[in-house]
């Protein structure tokens, strides 16, 4: 649930999603599901030439086991409340 | 703890007692972990000190040494053997 | 106090620099932020590395970002970076 | 019929509902061989839940008051939290019906509220009725899962009676037998791999915390081939209407896999699941796609194989021939199993007229259910119980949803008054990095706090200064020895005898020193920490591991973090739902009174960045005598403190940025908590206690070195110059505490005389520092400023000095001058020169430059009654 | 059923598969596993028509984009085609066995020059 979390915070903030495909699509992440699929809107294809497979998309959803990598920016995040919502989980799933 | 431990199978039994032994690991990229064992959960995760990592077989295919603890992810791993 | 589960171990990591192994030759250093038992981690100030044998030769090239989400079925080890 | 397919049965009306349209089916025997097409069977997969009029177990478990009206009648999750509570006790007094959900919840999860994740007792074994077609096979051994509320010797009883029950009536098909002992998914990380990136084996991977968490996705990756090749595949029926299709058999409820397992890893996962996976038999004869177990053949790289069937390519493996879309996952609900089968009715008696009418209404209901059933499984409707149960009963949101909350909280621009949420996020906030909390925006609060401290010192003696020189003479003889040197500063330095530097001082302790060490207000300093050799100076490497191994090595610190870490957390929960907090556990962890080591444990963790940052929140849970205590410990190993090692230029000649950023961390964080404490809530006598500890067991001029315990030093005299200020106006300054006071500042000041001037760090370091340092807070740089025009910022010096020689006597204040001296003219001339070399565009900067410096350079001087400007030191008027 | 895909229902969308593969069609419907039914599928590099109605699997999708003018239904001919999602390296022990390698020698070289 951490990550399910942590991507709600990052709702109307613009991210950068690296697929497993090496695809990578930079947008504003509209909603994301306890699965961490994502739904980004306005994407931009960072190599539209070697990927125009998504050509006229704007709209995507993405699966979420199919995510590499989502870059974000320093100040997006809270490190230190991260780290203990991240320390809260674990003591929660030893805790079991 | 919960209370599954009463009907711990053999394998978890025999996961328990390896715990600080040496143990090899065989990883789904191939690669080989052996060291010290130092714990394993119920995904299989597994926490190693003195960890070196081979390929194949242990003797010949040294790859490198790490000094820190490891921890190898559990859907990765094949299998666990004491070394 | 011990460390019952390899869990235990990543959580003492965190705030830590820590060095990441994953899937497709690549490899990742950062500042553990968040993880959880997926191995769904969160690293600050991370260097991706890829590497490839192009005929034999060893190339590499290198990403890296302020902040990073890496998704936990990528990962495949993860360990505190040797200091060499 | 309920709407789960439960017989809620008719209050009193065991004999069996009257009802003429149902035919019941059989208990044990299968479907009688003329049952009419009834609603039973057109209910696929669900079968007839009637049971048996005679079973005794009826009333208990279902009760005997059905009150009609309750529209959407969740006999099923009713029944179930029966059949639990059913499991705990056989003879159990009949259950009212209309048991609130919240209670109904509290009881599935007694100690679930406490910790919040509410889930502990909800395990979600599927029912053993549904799989096993044997009715006495004993669950395989997995499903085994005890209901985390039952106590071990609970189970073995309860298990014994379930044999024999079973062995008397024989499979009740009718009602779900009494599940095995407990009723309950195994929670989620206890289940093999597959719970989470695994093949669900046809069994509903549920999570065990109620709430979905990161769930199975559906089917691992599929294999390429899996997808047949040839024609267009046959059509299901009719083409599924948008939206669900009511045409698709599977009911969709096999919740999505959140992290398939890559294909190549689909053998590992196999093999791994292999025993596991062959035992739900009918998983491999449904899957559309070839069983999971298939080889992975390595797909060839080059002709990505196409999903989807080319039209000339012939048919290569024939789909599923049934023609059904059926998705493999959850084929277990899509063949009717025949298991269920319903309990045969006894012969009906004639129906009062009431109850022809509520028979019909019951009817009506029954018919409008209709419509909608098979959607859901009984697992997914307890699961929705259960899991909107949980919503109703957490009391503390925090815990599942715990980042988004603060985050918001924090994000919404700050703290919601005084609430304990405020305070949580209060917490975060202090110095998060989070751009609201940005710590670079309070980074220098620390400083300013001690300048203003210092300054408040300064003024108040600048008002009495006429009084001072009365005094003057009456100084000459003073404890450093006698001083002959003549008034004004121009005469040539005359030496002052100086006791011999007695190798040890142990000796020359008199009795007021004593006397503060043990009235350090209660505050027991257990005699082994007292006499902890001494944190020499030998230090040479920065090598933070060198401290570590010394207190336990660096794991074993970490560990140590982590608990507090989780202490804290605790604390802040119980706080936040309006418990007392008991700070014991915390502060056994951070074993300050724990001397079992060469270095203190507590030293090290403040050499980890995020041990500096959780000590605002642990002073928020200690008391006065604790704070004392951990201050002590902390003044008495600072030379041991990983800070004053990279902060000194003597250890650490060539600083990096992150050293440099640890730093500002510590200063804005761990100072910042010293000053605010000792300015609220020490006692001059305290204050003398924490500074006794620094100046016996440091070498004070290496600790003078760094600019940190610089500061921490100047904290601490001006702290006790102040209150040395306000009670002298009152006079209330007990006799021991002045002569204590001043044997304890004699004591710093020799330590420090004839190297006073190494409170300046080299140029080549600060030069160093400008270039390294990123932030603006190191050096006086202002935006807009080039960076050669940069230099580092003394004032901390200055206020140092101030503060030592506001406390010092006369003959102190001119030991310092005289040392010093090369310094105050340099910092003059540089002041000058700064405006006269500095570039036109940067003249502005300049003069506010030279002004900032003067200032920092008075704020000395004006202790002495005089003041630097326009280059030269004139008299204070 | 998660809404994410709620609002593509019955639109032209773009789909992309875990083999690489991209195809144009409309979503019909969805579960929670992300099993998409679709119809009149057209493989958007070379434009044949693919299925006029199939059942895609959850675990073989990487994504389904609203396709935003329907004209524009076929990408550029002969794009190169896309990876598959399983990041599988031949022989990956050789490359690391080099990685070591070079970092072994930089280590000796750095140290060398520091002392």
């Amino acid at each position: 649930m951490l990550f399910f979390s942590f991507f709600k915070t990052l709702v109307d903030q613009e991210v950068t999603v690296e697929l497993k495909n090496d695809i990578e699509l930079k947008g504003t992440l509209k909603s994301v599901d306890q699965f961490l699929n994502l739904k980004l809107d306005n994407i931009s294809c960072s190599d539209e030439v070697k990927y125009p497979h998504l050509s006229s998309v704007r709209n995507i959803f993405i699966r979420g086991s199919t995510v590499r990598y989502v870059y974000l920016d320093k100040n997006m995040v809270d490190t230190n409340l991260l780290q203990d919502a991240a320390r809260r989980e674990a003591i929660g799933s030893t805790k079991k | 703890m919960s209370a599954n431990e009463s009907k711990t199978t053999a394998s978890a039994q025999f996961l328990s007692n390896i715990i600080g032994q040496s143990v090899v690991v065989k990883v789904h990229n191939g690669m080989l972990y052996k060291g010290v064992l130092e714990s394993i959960d119920g995904f299989m995760n597994i926490a190693l000190n003195k960890a070196t990592e081979h390929y194949e077989s242990d003797e010949n295919g040294l790859l490198h040494r790490y000094d820190g603890d490891v921890f190898v992810r559990g859907t990765q791993v094949l299998y666990i053997s004491e070394a | 106090m011990s460390i019952e589960t390899p869990l235990d171990l990543l959580k003492l990591n965190l705030d830590e620099k820590v060095f990441v192994k994953l899937r497709g030759a690549r490899e990742m250093t950062g500042t553990l932020q968040a993880f959880d038992t997926h191995c769904n981690i969160v690293l600050s100030n991370a260097t991706e590395t890829i590497y490839e044998l192009l005929e034999g030769e060893l190339k590499s090239n290198t990403k890296s970002s302020d902040m990073v989400f890496v998704r936990g079925d990528s990962v495949t080890l993860i360990t505190t970076p040797s200091e060499d | 019929m309920s709407f789960f397919g439960f017989e809620t049965g008719f209050p009193g009306q065991n004999k069996g509902s009257k009802g003429d349209s149902r035919k019941k089916t059989g208990t044990h025997k299968s479907k009688g061989p003329d049952a009419a097409m009834d609603f039973e069977d057109t209910y696929r997969g669900f079968g007839g839940y009637e049971k048996e009029e005679d079973d005794y177990l009826n009333d208990e478990t279902f009760g005997n008051t059905t009150e009609m009206g309750a529209d959407f009648d969740f006999g099923y999750g009713r029944g179930e939290l029966d059949a639990v509570g059913h499991t705990n006790a056989v003879n159990q007094q009949n259950i009212n019906m209309n048991r609130s959900y919240a209670s109904a919840a509290a009881s599935t999860g007694p100690e679930a509220s406490v910790s919040g994740y509410h889930d502990d007792g909800m395990d979600f074994t599927p029912m053993e009725s549904l799989w096993t077609n044997q009715a006495l096979a004993v669950p395989p051994q997995q499903y085994q899962q005890q209901h985390q509320v039952l106590s071990m010797e609970e189970i073995e009883r309860l298990q014994q009676q379930q044999q024999s029950q079973h062995s008397q009536h024989g499979y009740v098909g009718g009602m779900p037998p009494p599940p095995p002992v407990g009723y309950g998914y195994p929670p989620q990380h206890f289940m093999p791999q597959a719970g989470y990136q695994g093949i669900p084996q046809g069994l509903h991977q549920g999570p065990s915390q109620g709430i979905p968490q990161g769930l199975p996705q559906g089917m691992p990756q599929g294999i390429p081939q899996g997808l047949p090749q040839g024609l267009p595949i046959p059509m299901p029926v009719s083409l599924p209407m948008p939206g669900l299709p009511q045409q698709y058999p599977e009911p969709p409820h096999v919740l999505q896999q959140q992290q398939p397992v890559a294909a190549t890893q689909q053998s590992a996962q196999s093999s791994f699941l292999g025993p596991s996976a062959s035992q739900s038999p009918d998983l491999s004869q449904l899957s559309a796609t070839p069983p999971a177990q298939a080889p992975i053949t390595k797909s060839p790289a080059s002709s990505a194989p196409g999903i989807f069937p080319q039209v000339a390519k012939p048919v290569r493996s024939a789909p599923n021939s049934r023609g059904q879309i059926v998705g493999e996952q959850d084929s277990r609900e899509s063949t009717p199993r025949g298991i269920r089968r319903g309990s045969v009715r006894k012969v009906q008696e004639a129906l009062s007229p009431e109850e022809i009418k509520k028979l019909q209404v019951r009817q009506a209901k029954v018919d409008k259910i209709l419509r909608h059933s098979g959607v859901m499984t009984p697992r997914d409707k307890d699961f929705i119980t259960r899991y909107q149960l949980s919503q109703i009963v957490t009391d503390d949101p925090y815990n599942e949803d715990f980042y988004f909350q603060v985050y918001k909280i924090i994000q919404r621009g700050g703290i919601v008054g005084e609430s304990n949420k405020g305070l949580i996020a209060r917490a975060y906030l202090e110095h998060s990095g989070h751009r609201l909390g940005g710590r670079y925006k309070r980074a220098d609060v620390a400083l300013q706090r001690m300048q203003s401290q210092v300054e408040k010192a300064v003024t108040v003696a600048k008002e009495r200064p006429h009084k001072s020189r009365e005094n003057l003479d009456s100084a000459k003889e003073g404890v450093l020895g006698k001083i002959s040197s003549v008034r004004n500063s121009k005469a040539p330095r005359r030496q002052l005898q100086i006791p011999l530097q007695k190798g040890d001082e142990e000796e020359i302790e008199s009795s007021a020193i004593e006397d503060v060490v043990q009235s350090m207000n209660g505050v027991d300093l257990s005699s082994s920490s007292k006499a902890r050799r001494r944190s020499s100076y030998a230090f040479r490497s920065v090598d933070q591991r060198a401290v570590l191994s010394r207190s336990g090595g660096r794991k074993f610190v970490l560990s140590l973090i982590e608990t507090v870490y989780a202490e804290v957390l605790e604390l802040e929960a119980q706080l936040r739902s309006g418990k007392e907090t008991d700070s014991t556990a915390l502060w056994e962890a951070l074993h300050i009174a724990d001397d079992a080591y060469e270095v203190s444990p507590f030293i090290s963790i403040l050499s980890f960045d995020k041990g500096v940052k959780i000590m605002p929140r642990i002073f928020n849970f200690l008391n006065k005598e604790q704070k004392l205590k951990l201050l002590y410990c902390f003044f008495s190993e600072l030379s041991h403190l990983n800070i004053i090692v990279t902060s000194s230029y003597k250890t650490n000649p060539d600083p990096t940025d992150t050293q440099l950023k640890k730093l500002e961390l510590f200063q804005s964080v761990f100072l910042k908590i010293i000053v605010s404490f000792l300015s609220s809530s020490a006692e001059f006598v305290e204050v003398l206690g924490l500074l006794l500890a620094l100046v016996k067991n440091n070498n004070v001029s290496f600790i003078s070195t760094s600019k940190i315990g610089l500061n921490l030093i100047t904290v601490l005299i001006s702290r006790a110059a102040l209150i040395k200020q306000d009670v002298s106006r009152g006079n209330v300054l007990s006799s021991m505490e002045a002569s204590s006071w001043n044997e304890i500042y004699d004591k710093l000041f020799t330590s420090l005389e004839t190297k006073l001037a190494i409170v300046f760090p080299p140029d080549e370091y600060t030069s160093k520092v400008v270039a390294a340092s990123t932030t603006g807070t190191l050096t006086s740089a202002t935006t807009g400023q080039s960076v050669k025009h940069q230099f580092y910022d003394q004032s901390y010096i200055w206020q140092f000095l101030a503060s030592l020689a506001l406390s010092g006597k006369l003959n102190h204040q001119r030991v310092i001058i005289d040392e010093i001296r090369e310094e105050i003219f340099g910092t003059i001339s540089r002041a000058e020169q700064l405006v006269s070399s500095s570039p036109t565009e940067e003249q502005q900067i300049a003069l506010y430059q030279r002004d900032k410096l003067y200032q920092d350079l008075n704020l000395f001087l004006n202790v002495m009654g005089l003041v630097a400007r326009d280059g030269e030191i004139s008299e204070l008027k | 059923m998660s809404p994410l895909l709620k609002d593509f229902l019955n639109k032209r969308v773009v789909v992309v598969t875990t083999e690489g593969q991209c195809v144009c069609a409309t979503l019909e419907g969805f579960d929670n596993s992300t099993n998409l039914l679709i119809s009149q599928v057209k493989d958007r590099v070379s434009g044949e028509n693919l299925a006029s109605s199939y059942v895609l699997r959850g675990n073989q999708i990487v994504c389904c984009g609203l396709l935003e003018d329907s004209e524009k239904e076929l990408a550029f001919q002969g794009a190169k085609s896309l990876k598959d999602t399983r990041n599988y390296v031949p022989d990956e022990h050789v490359v690391w066995q080099q990685v070591w390698a070079q970092k072994q020698q930089q280590h000796t070289l750095q140290t060398s020059h520091e002392n």
